[in-house]
């Protein structure tokens, strides 16, 4: 098997910290490499050093028999590979053709852009890839899954001989990421080499040949996927096993404590439905179902246009955020750099948030002990990696920023917390951590109304669980109707029952 | 017969009068000032338009707020009304010409009010001389340090207007033609406020702290010379007008703060000009002009000295425009 | 939804228009503005009153082009106005000195261009903040301007000069309206149809996305500022050829009021959004109202009050309609 | 790598001020700007001086730190000049009318944050561009300050009212510098340790994930504004103290003055980022730069291209090292 490109030996450290220990990387043409790892690994580090955003400390990197040097994204494009980042980098106020080629647009001889060939070029690659796009869309109103897709067209559209896919799926609902496993064969077959970054072992197993291990930065070795089990897999990324994906759960279920009544805003229509004391209430639904707009309704972010909100047999009016949180409501929003995060904060700051109003005094002044707590709190039980609680959040990994946003919303304690996908970007370890939290909150007869992409995780988390289709309820599953298989049936718009 | 001559008489005498009114009443006369934010312009403009009001002629009055481009525009635009006369205070001579040769071609007459045009076309030129203002500032410093001194010695802060416009440029050529033949008085700093009075004073502190022996301030206009003033009053520097270390105060002008501090003797002069008058002169002209009159091409206006002895006299302009 | 094809073309054309109302109120609310002066006095609605306008435009006009490119891009540039007067002294001061008329356009268009590169080279190279870097070339630019005149006015005597800013073509179009509107036909053009116009718009809507695209972002920012120079020249000449002599004093102010046309027009000073023909709309808006009160015979005190609240209402139509559209 | 802990007292003292010299380089130019000048001229480093160059900067100085807080969160405010002329002339028209000054005095702040708030309320209830609405209220504020005083200086005679511009407290700090350090001891506090503070950052960082944390982003934003308004009066009513008299004209072209400090200092037009110490430092810079200037009898025409340059240097100083620092 030809190697297109070899990494050898790659340092790198920020500010004197160490993220990347003499890592290996080969890159074979036709293959897929798994890259695993838990958050903060350096996964996406070192393909940044390969795509030319961050400069390696040490180490060499061969392609195509020639050392590189890459110093910029323009001239790595230009060689061949290309890259799907972890974070969407997308330019809201233009159409996805223009998101898909942008800077690259068919000029006619007078330069000028030439639109009809654009949009045409755009509309073949999309039918091609069966990719569910309109290339006139602006890309700024599209969901996040949607996003994800112009991201994934647009690194196809280079043709280019390598593509690194950091997380492409982690917004991605179970039918759309099958779409990319079919892109992905078809690019193999074309020779194409390319880099799979996951948390979701199902993935790993479905499309990788090979997994490479990162654990703290250094290199654990690389495995053919048909000779490593998965919970060997998981050793080597943990360093020790993780009992279950899912940890038991023994929640009591009791009085009604939220009943929203023929809510109808934006994008939904007419929902109803009630969450019980110590439940997880599960949302399930295709990317643009409408959960995450029923919820921003219910937080007091859209304007809710008809429809009631009990909590706990009292009607409410959640006009904004700040009343749903006195009402012991959280929300950890799907996105989170531009929903979750004050990018230029500390992880204290961030920490304490949403919670500024309970550290003040009556002059306002925040308690500045009670600040190093609450995020020291954070850090040290969800296992937060950073060097301290006054690092600038924007350096961390995303998934340890996901672990702060969640950890900031449990400071508030709520009696009902909202997650919308709040398992994204999660390592495994992480991921059953974070279900044991969720159970930890249930116990306390709190509720979580928990959104999900993930079937296994809706199954096995959830009590009842909600199915939306393009913004209407179609069915609510009790504990015992539960399963994939029904999930999807009304996903996808079915009536009746089955 | 003799009834229907009286009657002939009377008539033609009343139509007389009437048209006399009516054509006044038909006639607008225009005034396009530089600014209106400072006592001089808004002397000016009341001058224009009590002598209007007076004659029950309409007036209209454009404001260009320091902006050559505006006034270039708002003349355009009361040419475009059709306005009888247009009477202007220029901000700039050369970048109004364009003006000029507008309403020229109109065929409107162009009087122009203390700031003239440098070219030909100008109906009239109303102004009081700047470089003379500035001379008589001179020769008023050089008298009060010789009755000091005893001879022409002395050292003199001179407060730039407005960079880049005409009464600086003027203020200050005759000033320092007066400055220049006396070798032994010198001038020790030479800075700008603006015509300002806020930028005078943080100025004239620090010209104050780099100086320890200051014998007078010119300022180019009243609102340097106040700002000046408090300056040296903070900086505990202020002696009484007739102390040897006393810092002689002069500006120009004779705005209304000005006349007050004159009273207080906390500025010993301002050289004061005969705004409301030359409003009034500008509108008289104009309405030769339209009556087909002789008019002469420059008139120049009254200025003397304020100092205590008259300071309170009620005709002074600053003392009408408070 | 769609709307349905229209039968003829007629209805065609309406409807477009229609739908260029309501996509842009800001045009709406300039059409009312218009509609009122046009009510209250009947010289508004003249050929020559127009033309008055218009001419009148033109140096913020032809500013405030170059200005829209700089503000799609995410940055500012303060400096225009003293760039304006700075170019202008430098071409009165070539024409003073004999030069060939024509060179000195040339000459001065292309000194204009080379202050903007700066701009851009340390806002683009250096990374410094282009609110410091414009703020500064302001006040250096402004002060040669005069220090090279002495603070005086220079008189510009030459009439292929001052063609620029006094002559007409076929008699009846004055040269600045010209100069404007090409400059706004060019601009409009390179904005919408070329690829730098785009990479302007995705420089301003997300750097970090731009650059993973591999577009030079440096590149794209330098040209910007060099165009706000070369316009800033460009309108320092036709202004001085309009007035016949250039002013150190020139254009003071003028920033505010490019930025504010460019901003009413619909543009965000954090970049990524706004367009030629907003910009055209946001200068007229401005023009027609100064024209409009003069014509009134406003108190000229209350008319700086009537023209912020008017600014203030047009903008807030827009506002409120986006608002009404988004529910 | 953590540093080892300090062995004694006087080291942490002397570590930490180099911390603060490394981590604030435009302090670092400061500290150079006043040496050279001290080089320069033996007259710069007296205690004179020093509260000739405090004095100097209060109007500046009490306006920029209303400023700061509006450019945290992601707004400007260019009516600053026009409110502080505007209530200054109210202020000196109550004293004219006999009116008790303190009472002249709490109304005229009274007023100032009045003005501020409905800025504050166009901007966040109507969502419109803060740029817009300040750019209306300036010219709205400086027409009313026109049209109440008719374009004339209101004198103030009033020794109370002027002690606040002139009086000096125990015979040796003038009210300007005692009012203005109070302002910036106040605003650096509640920025730094408040929760209203630390919501104007997240505001100005992001506002999505802090209307998502519950964080009224209209609230903050309509206080941002207000503690502008106060602000700009509270500069109104020293100035007018200071110069005993109210000028239509006063402050013009402060809000670029304000802003130019305030960016200096370190904070980002786009908000989230800045400091009340950062704002401090760049209105001594720009104070002292006038007054070195004056002092060295510097050439009125050369000083404007200084202060750019320098300027220019200082925030390339800043901007350099913090390159260098993610290298
Ligand atoms: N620009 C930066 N400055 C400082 N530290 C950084 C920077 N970028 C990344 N890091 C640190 O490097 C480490 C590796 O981060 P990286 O993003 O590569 O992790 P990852 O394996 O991709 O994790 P995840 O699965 O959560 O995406 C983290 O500890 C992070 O805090
Ligand atoms: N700002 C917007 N403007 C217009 N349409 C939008 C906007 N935001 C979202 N939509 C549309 O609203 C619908 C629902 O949004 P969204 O995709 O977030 O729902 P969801 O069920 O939460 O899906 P998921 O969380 O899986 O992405 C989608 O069709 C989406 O395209
Ligand atoms: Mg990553
Ligand atoms: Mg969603």
């Amino acid at each position: 098997m030809k190697i297109l490109l070899n990494m050898k030996n790659i340092s790198k450290s920020f500010s004197k910290i160490n993220v990347l220990n003499n890592v290996n990387l080969k890159i074979e043409e036709g293959k897929v490499l798994g890259l695993l790892g838990e958050n903060g690994a350096g996964k996406s580090t070192l393909m940044k050093i390969l795509s030319g955003v961050y400069k390696k400390d040490e180490g060499i990197i061969i392609f195509e028999d020639k050392e590189i040097n890459p110093q910029n994204p323009k001239e790595v494009q230009t060689l061949g590979i290309s890259i799907i980042y972890q974070e969407l980098n997308l330019i809201d106020n233009m159409s996805v053709a223009e998101n898909i080629y942008l800077g690259r647009w068919p000029l006619n001889v007078y330069k000028k852009i030439n639109y009809k060939c654009l949009y045409e070029n755009t509309e073949k690659l999309l039918k091609e890839n069966n990719l569910n796009l309109n290339s006139k869309d602006i890309v700024g109103n599209l969901s996040v899954g949607k996003k994800q897709m112009v991201e994934i067209a647009k690194a196809i559209s280079f043709n280019s001989k390598i593509i690194l896919m950091d997380e492409p799926t982690s917004a991605l609902s179970n039918d759309e990421s099958e779409k990319l496993f079919n892109i992905i064969e078809s690019l193999k077959e074309k020779g194409v080499g390319i880099v799979f970054i996951s948390h979701k072992m199902e993935e790993i197993y479905r499309i990788c040949d090979k997994v490479k291990v990162l654990r703290d930065g250094k290199d654990m070795g690389e495995k053919e996927i048909n000779n490593v089990t998965e919970k060997e897999l998981i050793k080597m990324m943990v360093g020790r096993d993780i009992e279950d994906r899912f940890p038991k759960k023994n929640n009591e279920i009791g009085e009604t404590i939220l009943e929203v009544k023929n809510l109808t805003s934006k994008k939904v229509k007419n929902i109803s439905f009630n969450v019980r004391q110590g439940e997880v209430f599960g949302i399930a639904g295709l990317m643009g179902a409408g959960r995450t707009e029923t919820m921003r309704a219910i937080f007091g972010i859209d304007k809710i246009f008809s429809g009631e909100v009990y909590l706990k047999g009292k009607k409410i009016s959640i006009k904004n955020p700040e009343i749903a949180i006195k009402n012991g409501i959280g929300f950890v929003p799907e996105d989170r750099k531009k929903e979750g995060l004050i990018l230029d904060f500390s992880v204290l700051q961030n920490s304490v948030l949403a919670i500024l109003n309970k550290i003040k005094n009556i002059f306002g002044y925040i308690n500045h002990k009670e600040e190093i707590r609450i995020s020291n709190n954070i850090i040290e039980n969800l296992e937060v990696k950073t060097n301290s609680n006054k690092q600038i959040i924007k350096y961390l990994s995303g998934g340890n920023q996901q672990k702060v946003i969640i950890g900031k919303w449990l400071e508030i304690k709520p009696d009902i917390l909202i997650l919308d996908d709040p398992t994204r970007g999660i390592d495994v370890g992480t991921k059953a951590q974070i279900y044991s939290l969720i159970n930890n909150i249930t116990r306390k007869g709190k509720s979580v109304i928990l959104i999900s992409s993930e079937l296994p995780e809706v199954v096995n988390m959830c009590d009842r669980v909600m199915v939306m289709h393009e913004g209407e309820l179609m069915k609510v599953l009790n504990k015992d109707e539960i399963s994939q298989e029904r999930i999807m049936y009304y996903a996808i718009g079915k009536k009746g029952a089955i | 017969m003799k009834k229907f001559i009286t009657f002939f008489i009377i008539l033609s005498l009343s139509l007389l009068v009437f048209s006399g009114n009516s054509i006044n009443k038909s006639r607008t006369i225009a005034l396009s000032v530089s600014s209106m934010n400072n006592g001089f312009f808004v002397g000016l403009e009341k001058g224009v338009r009590d002598r209007a009001e007076e004659l029950q002629i309409n007036y209209v009055l454009a404001n260009a707020n320091g902006s050559v481009m505006k006034q270039l525009s708002d003349i355009e635009d009361l040419i475009t009304q059709n306005v009888d006369a247009l009477i202007v205070n220029a901000l700039d001579g050369d970048a109004i010409i364009p003006a000029v040769k507008k309403a020229n071609k109109a065929g409107i007459p162009i009087l122009f009010l203390d700031r003239g045009a440098n070219s030909t076309g100008m109906t009239c030129f109303i102004e009081t001389d700047n470089v003379a203002m500035g001379r008589m500032a001179g020769e008023y410093i050089v008298r009060k340090l010789i009755d000091r001194y005893g001879k022409p010695i002395g050292n003199i802060v001179e407060l730039e207007g407005l960079q880049g416009v005409t009464p600086t440029r003027d203020r200050g050529k005759g000033f320092n033609e007066v400055i220049e033949k006396y070798p032994d008085i010198n001038i020790i700093a030479r800075q700008n406020a603006d015509f300002d009075q806020e930028k005078a004073l943080n100025v004239m502190q620090n010209i104050l702290q780099a100086n320890s022996k200051i014998d007078a301030v010119f300022g180019h206009n009243d609102d340097n010379t106040i700002g000046a003033m408090s300056a040296i009053e903070m900086s505990g520097r202020s002696k009484p007008i007739d102390d040897k270390e006393h810092i002689i105060l002069v500006g120009i002008d004779g705005i209304a703060q000005a006349l007050y501090a004159v009273r207080k003797e906390k500025i010993d002069v301002s050289i004061t000009q005969t705004v409301l008058d030359m409003g009034k002169t500008a509108v008289d002209l104009a309405i030769d002009k339209l009556d087909g009159k002789f008019v002469p091409p420059h008139v120049y206006t009254d200025f003397f000295i304020v100092d205590k002895n008259n300071a309170d006299d009620e005709k002074l302009w600053g003392n009408i425009i408070k | 939804m769609y709307s349905k094809v229209a039968n003829n073309k007629t209805d065609d054309r309406s409807k477009y228009f229609f739908k260029l109302l309501s996509s842009n109120m800001i045009l709406f609310g300039f059409i009312i503005l218009c509609f009122i002066l046009g009510l209250l006095t009947n010289r508004f609605f003249t050929i020559n009153n127009w033309r008055n306008i218009f001419v009148q435009s033109s140096t913020t006009g032809i500013v405030a082009v170059g200005m829209t490119f700089v503000i799609i891009t995410g940055g500012i540039d303060l400096s225009v106005g003293s760039v304006l007067a700075f170019t202008a002294m430098i071409s009165a001061g070539m024409i003073r000195g004999n030069m060939n008329p024509i060179l000195a356009i040339i000459f001065t268009l292309v000194f204009g261009l080379c202050i903007g590169l700066i701009n851009g080279l340390f806002i683009s190279k250096l990374k410094m903040p282009p609110f410091i870097v414009t703020l500064a070339a302001m006040s250096i630019a402004r002060g040669l301007a005069m220090v090279y005149s002495g603070g005086r006015t220079i008189p510009i005597m030459n009439d292929t000069y001052n063609f620029m800013g006094q002559g007409y073509l076929f008699k009846i179009i004055p040269i600045p309206i010209i100069i404007m509107i090409i400059a706004f036909f060019i601009a409009g053009y390179i904005l919408k149809y070329t690829s730098f116009g785009r990479k302007t718009y995705a420089v301003g809507g997300n750097r970090e996305a731009a650059k993973f695209s591999g577009i030079k972002i440096d590149n794209i920012e330098m040209i910007a500022y060099s165009i706000t120079g070369l316009m800033s020249a460009t309108a320092g000449i036709v202004l001085s050829g309009r007035l016949g002599a250039s002013l150190p004093t020139s254009a003071e102010g003028l920033e505010l009021d490019a930025i504010g046309a460019v901003v009413i027009g619909g543009a965000s000073l954090s970049g990524g959004k706004g367009t030629i023909f907003g910009t055209f709309i946001g200068v007229l808006i401005m023009s027609v109202l100064n024209n409009g009160m003069n014509l009134l015979n406003v108190n000229p005190f209350y008319q700086q009050v009537f023209k912020g609240l008017i600014i203030l209402v047009a903008v807030l139509i827009d506002v409120l309609k986006n608002r009404y559209k988004n529910e």
